[in-house]
């Protein structure tokens, strides 16, 4: 911890937000409002904007004290993509007058963020992304497609990834926006997924008006700004902490433990193996924390993800094939929209087909190995035939 | 032994597909499974009174063409790729299969007229136990029968009972297992099924008028026929699914273009697929073989059978996996078809024994005994 | 069969030869070659070099009567390279008088054959070689490396590819020859393989002298000649009949009944696994002898390889994990330089090590995945850097 | 509990790995495994006597450095990445650490001058049981101790035993299960190994005098705790295999080239590299966590064991066979020391149990019985 602040002090502060707004007694967005005014957020922000430049590490002594006392949360499952992805893409490339207006209603979840990155044409290829943004004088009028944009229907403000100038090379012609999701431009379909759902959105912009202000960092640079709100996105996922048999693993240990009719020797050596590799992958995940909290992470984050979404998928579809006659069934088909999405949520036929998504979501396991073995590995790239060519002339 | 398709077998194939072509496209496959109506029983007419799908194996003395078990594997294969909603495995391959098996022991009480009616469409038919029951299953007892063929219980998770007119039912009679026909007296109640396009439904029997066809060994000897019948054809449906799980993400990643190259150059990409080609080879062999062994009755029909089943299966859902998996996001959306390919695959996993079901029931044949 | 020629008359014919040259009192050498003279070698073959221009099945009733008689064979084991690679590409390119010269010795195996075409820097790329010919007179001198050589210092010829032309695209300046095993520019070194044993060889070729006489095709066609060898080298693979648990699984399966103490549940379902998919191999092989019998060879060769060389090593591993104790053991790690292979001998550890190479020798499986997801599949190359420059001029 | 290496272990890996750099190149280690002396016992002075690695787990009072195995693990990894061949494994893991348990029993008879001369390696020790032995395994009654401790039979495949001064023998004595120290009156005969760089040899007692360390359920206990203790060491060793075979896979991927192109380009073996690194990124973890557990007797330690090396010992041979496959010609050849590194990886699968065994022994360890 900085020498600035002591644990002691992170404490008596903490105690001091909690006297002057008993969370018995407060409505729960002042509540709120006023932590992040303390600056015991996210302390690892900057002092005046929710945090008070501390490592990331000290956040835990506020959280205990905070959750010890019963004060509410901000509920960081409804809020993800803000805080996971914007706030930090925000504080690194936000201007000031950005940053006072954004933040403090992103973290308190006033206004829900989305993410407006991918497109029907451009998923892993995400620097070939096409949605065209023109100025309009202190303006820019957006229009194009934009796909898997989770909590679309409940959001505010989305950020936006942009095609500015086609006649460049394609990483070099995008622009970075916060786009107002409210504006007339934006029309937001639900895009119904393989388990009956619509966790996700598919958003339409005709003519979307984005004031030039609202833009973040330089035009041309986008592709440089969505690295780092896609960093954010990987350690998120890399860095939850786990009990042993948290998660899928637990799921389908359980229903083992609950069905011993259901046994065969086959399929008790196949759980066991794939418990041992989802031990082993746990473990990883606390060595990366430890890593972290030592001030040296490494690039074990990507192999959580690969390793978590291949388990996960392995494990749901041992537990459809456990269950057999049951394993025929489904729970429920119907469209609906949810807010918040548990990958061990429902039944275990919904497991099993929600787990597909987790090799493709967030960066494909197929993109991940290749971010591995170039990146960690050093293996040498694969000759490229995109890198030169402006925009509008690659081949489609 | 043949492993080849014959060109009658070629030809068969060809009229099933382009009938299938015009009338069972992915989108109307998609469209109907919501509905109250998952059979489309206007392609059904088709397949079974112009095409004939549902005689070729029937004996010509009991109204069918008295083709075989080979030509019958052709349409599951082709119906496969399409995931027809059409009631086959129930109908033709199952409940038919009993009352083929039931009819040839020695003191038969299959009438001629019942199978004919059947073999011709004019009624459809299924047969009354889990779809995940497996050939070696112990004959089931949750279907009492009395002296008098009065019917009473229960079966779940009933292939294309929904669709039925008529249940062939195991059941247990005063004198052990027998095997009855029911057209009456007996509720379906459709289960919201893993598989879109081939729902399950709960059957229940209360009261219901049984006609007697088989009791006894003759009663187990045809339900375990049926099964080892439905198991080895299924191995084909599996076959279809996994051929049009490749072909149709071949065609996806020639065509999809990402970082300026069709997404189907990239190598790791091609080797998986090349793996899966490889994979589907092996099955079209395998389930060939079982259904030649079975048309002929080979004595070594049930390790062609444990073969064809324990890995197609497996062939099929690592197909229609890979077919999710490399047709990206798309391939997780409702409206592409590669779902419901991957439903049924998963489905017919479990469907007549699991891999791992028809693996030990192997064993033994081929002389591979586990540990003491 | 060809209607000139009918099962009878060739049955008739065969027993003519045994007739004229009783087996059991001919000379071995002395009744192969007469059976050459007779046409009843290869049938398939022209007449006058070994065959009756007959349709390849049609060799099954001349062998079968001639096994009846206890006639011997060629020891097709021994021979395998000139009977498998050299002979049909000599067939389709040779001269008159090179097929005169070399198939009939070829045949009775009085003279053995190697294969000289993979060197240390070309291996999957088989086209980079770079054994450099130059012309001298009516002669070539050859100088380079060659390695993977099997039956080396056994062969009286090989069948050479080398480098003509540096100067043009690396597939355009090879040319294809016969050389003289015995030239004194040729020597051959044993090539000690992880078995412990010399199974292959290295070549080194210092101008070795060959006459303009003993090339095959044109100078610089040499990477087409090479294609007919290559194909014929992975039907020969692909072809072999073969009964339920012939080959590796066979022996494990063996080894399993013979054994009930070793067995464990998680071995048994891996067993019953590799069973099942080496019988469904075993079937795709039938399959693929019907298609080639009428007429309608389809691709699954390749397939062939490819499922042998994984079951062969997945089987072979699950023996040596099974025998435990045995399986730390070897049986004999002593250089020696065997005349032929036998992939199912000696012990478990022998096979498990010598079924590595079953995924390297005679093409890689990925070189085979890339030619089954390229020629079968259609799916597209990939960028290829290599095709229009100088061979010189290639990176290496 | 930490899963990081400490500065401590990082600067005890370095000291052997520069060693091991200078000392222990694959060619000498090659030239070596086929002479007389299989051991370099050269190195091994070096390593016990300058690097102190044989006392680091003893405790002071017992003549060592009192760490823990945590530092033992560490030096496994290293002399696992270079397959060095030297005695480590039969001597300070399996031996010590027999005497070691043996010693923390309270009618303990193993004296501290015995442990201090094995712990600074002035005798090398051997443990007189099968190397494939698992650490839930029945006491061993191959050899018979007389109520005077002379004892009598064999034990196969013993690791290390060609190079040992002293052999910790586990044997049936009028009282039950004893565990002995003997110094001389027994045979033993190299076996030719699959792991040349860790040959196993047969031991024959013939009227042996041994000296009691410990009997009955202590004896028992000293045992099994050294197996336990070899297996979850033996993760580290693996762990050590692996990464030198992705390491030296990597490198020579990047050099060589084909199609004019560094086959380290090709995205088919790019995936499978990282496919690779992601199981050894896992198995450091699970490795680290045994070596851990073991270090601290926590409680979880079995499972920990269980989970390492039935999860390490898959991932070694996977590395091996990759760096072969990968190397294609060149990995087949008796120069390249690839081959090494696959027979110590396959011996090790099958050493101190093989992954089915770990994970039958974890099954009841996390509450996960099989069928009944």
């Amino acid at each position: 911890m900085s020498p600035a602040v002591t644990v002691d002090e992170l404490r008596r502060r903490t105690q001091e937000l909690l006297k002057a707004h008993d969370p018995q007694a407060t409505d729960r967005l002042e509540f709120l409002r006023a932590r992040f005014d303390a600056g015991l957020a996210w302390v690892h922000f900057p002092e005046g904007l929710g945090g008070l430049g501390l490592p990331r590490a000290a956040q835990a002594t506020v959280d205990a004290e905070l959750e010890a006392a019963g004060a509410p949360d901000n509920e960081p499952g409804r809020i993800g993509i803000g805080l996971g992805m914007a706030a930090p893409t925000i504080l690194r490339y936000g201007t000031d007058a950005q940053k006072r207006r954004f933040l403090r209603p992103l973290w308190t979840g006033e206004e829900v963020w989305c993410q407006l990155f991918s497109e029907p044409g451009a998923g892993s290829d995400l620097a070939a992304a096409g949605a065209r943004a023109r100025r309009d004088g202190d303006d820019w009028l957006v229009t194009g497609q934009k796909v898997w944009t989770s909590s679309a229907h409940n959001a505010r403000w989305a950020i936006l990834l942009t095609r500015t100038d086609p006649d460049v090379p394609k990483h070099q012609g995008m622009t970075y926006f916060v786009c107002d999701m409210t504006d007339p431009g934006v029309e937001v379909r639900p895009l119904r997924q393989i388990t009956g759902e619509a966790e996700f959105n598919e958003v339409f912009l005709t003519d979307a008006r984005i004031p030039d202000t609202h833009r973040l960092g330089d035009v041309g640079e986008g592709w440089q700004v969505a690295q780092t709100t896609l960093m954010n996105e990987r350690v998120a996922i890399g860095g939850r902490a786990a009990p042993r048999e948290a998660g899928m693993v637990g799921v389908v240990a359980q229903t083992w433990r609950e069905r011993p009719e259901l046994r065969t020797h086959e399929l008790h050596d196949r759980l066991l193996r794939l418990w041992v590799e989802w031990e082993a992958l746990r473990l990883a995940g606390d060595r990366l924390r430890q890593q972290l909290a030592v001030g040296a992470p490494g690039p074990e984050g990507s192999a959580m993800k690969l390793g978590f979404a291949s388990l996960s998928q392995r494990l749901s579809a041992l537990e459809v094939e456990l269950l057999a006659d049951e394993g025929l069934r489904y729970d429920d088909w119907t469209l609906r929209r949810p807010e918040t999405v548990d990958f061990t949520g429902r039944e275990a036929g919904y497991r099993y087909l929600r787990a597909k998504g987790n090799s493709i979501e967030g960066g494909t396991s197929e993109i991940l190995r290749n971010i591995i073995a170039e990146r960690v590995l050093g293996l040498p790239s694969e000759p490229r035939v995109d890198k030169d060519i402006p925009w509008k002339d690659l081949p489609r | 032994m043949s492993l080849l398709y014959s060109d009658v077998e070629e030809d068969l194939r060809g009229a099933v597909r382009s009938l299938l072509a015009d009338r069972c496209a992915p989108a109307s496959v998609l469209a109907r499974c919501e509905t109250g109506e998952p059979y489309d029983l206007g392609l059904w007419r088709t397949l079974t009174r112009e095409l004939g799908v549902t005689s070729l194996h029937v004996p010509e003395r009991l109204g069918g063409q008295g083709a075989s078990l080979r030509e019958t594997a052709v349409v599951m294969e082709e119906l496969g790729r399409a995931v027809a909603p059409v009631p086959y495995l129930g109908h033709s391959v199952l409940a038919v299969g009993a009352l083929l098996a039931a009819e040839s022991s020695v003191e038969s009480r299959v009438t001629a007229s019942l199978v004919a009616r059947l073999a011709g469409g004019e009624l459809i038919a299924a047969l009354a136990v889990p779809l995940s029951m497996w050939p070696g299953a112990d004959f089931p007892t949750s279907v009492r029968a009395s002296g008098d063929g009065v019917l009473t219980g229960r079966a779940s998770a009933v292939a294309d009972a929904f669709a039925a007119d008529l249940l062939v039912a195991p059941a247990l009679g005063p004198d052990g297992p027998s095997l009855y026909a029911v057209t009456s007296g007996f509720a379906v109640t459709p289960a919201v099924s893993l598989d879109l396009t081939r729902p399950v439904a709960d059957v229940v029997f209360d009261g219901a008028a049984g006609e007697l066809v088989a009791s006894g060994d003759a009663a187990v000897a045809a339900l375990s026929s049926a099964l080892s019948v439905g198991a080895g054809l299924l191995a084909a449906e599996q076959l279809g699914v996994a051929e049009q799980c490749l072909e149709s993400t071949v065609a996806y990643l020639k065509e999809r273009r990402q970082f300026g190259r069709p997404v189907g150059s990239f190598q790791a990409l091609k080797h998986r697929l090349a793996d899966l080609w490889h994979e589907i080879v092996t099955a079209r062999a395998a389930a060939r073989h079982a259904a030649d062994a079975l048309a002929v009755r080979d004595p070594d029909a049930p390790v062609a059978v444990a073969v064809a089943q324990s890995h197609c299966a497996a062939v099929a859902v690592h197909a229609a996996e890979e077919c999710v998996q490399l047709h990206g996001g798309i391939g997780m959306t409702w409206e592409h078809p590669a779902h419901l390919w991957l439903k049924r695959a998963k489905a017919d996993e479990i469907a007549l024994g699991t891999p791992g079901r028809h693996r030990a029931a192997l064993a033994p044949l081929v002389n591979l005994p586990g540990p003491s």
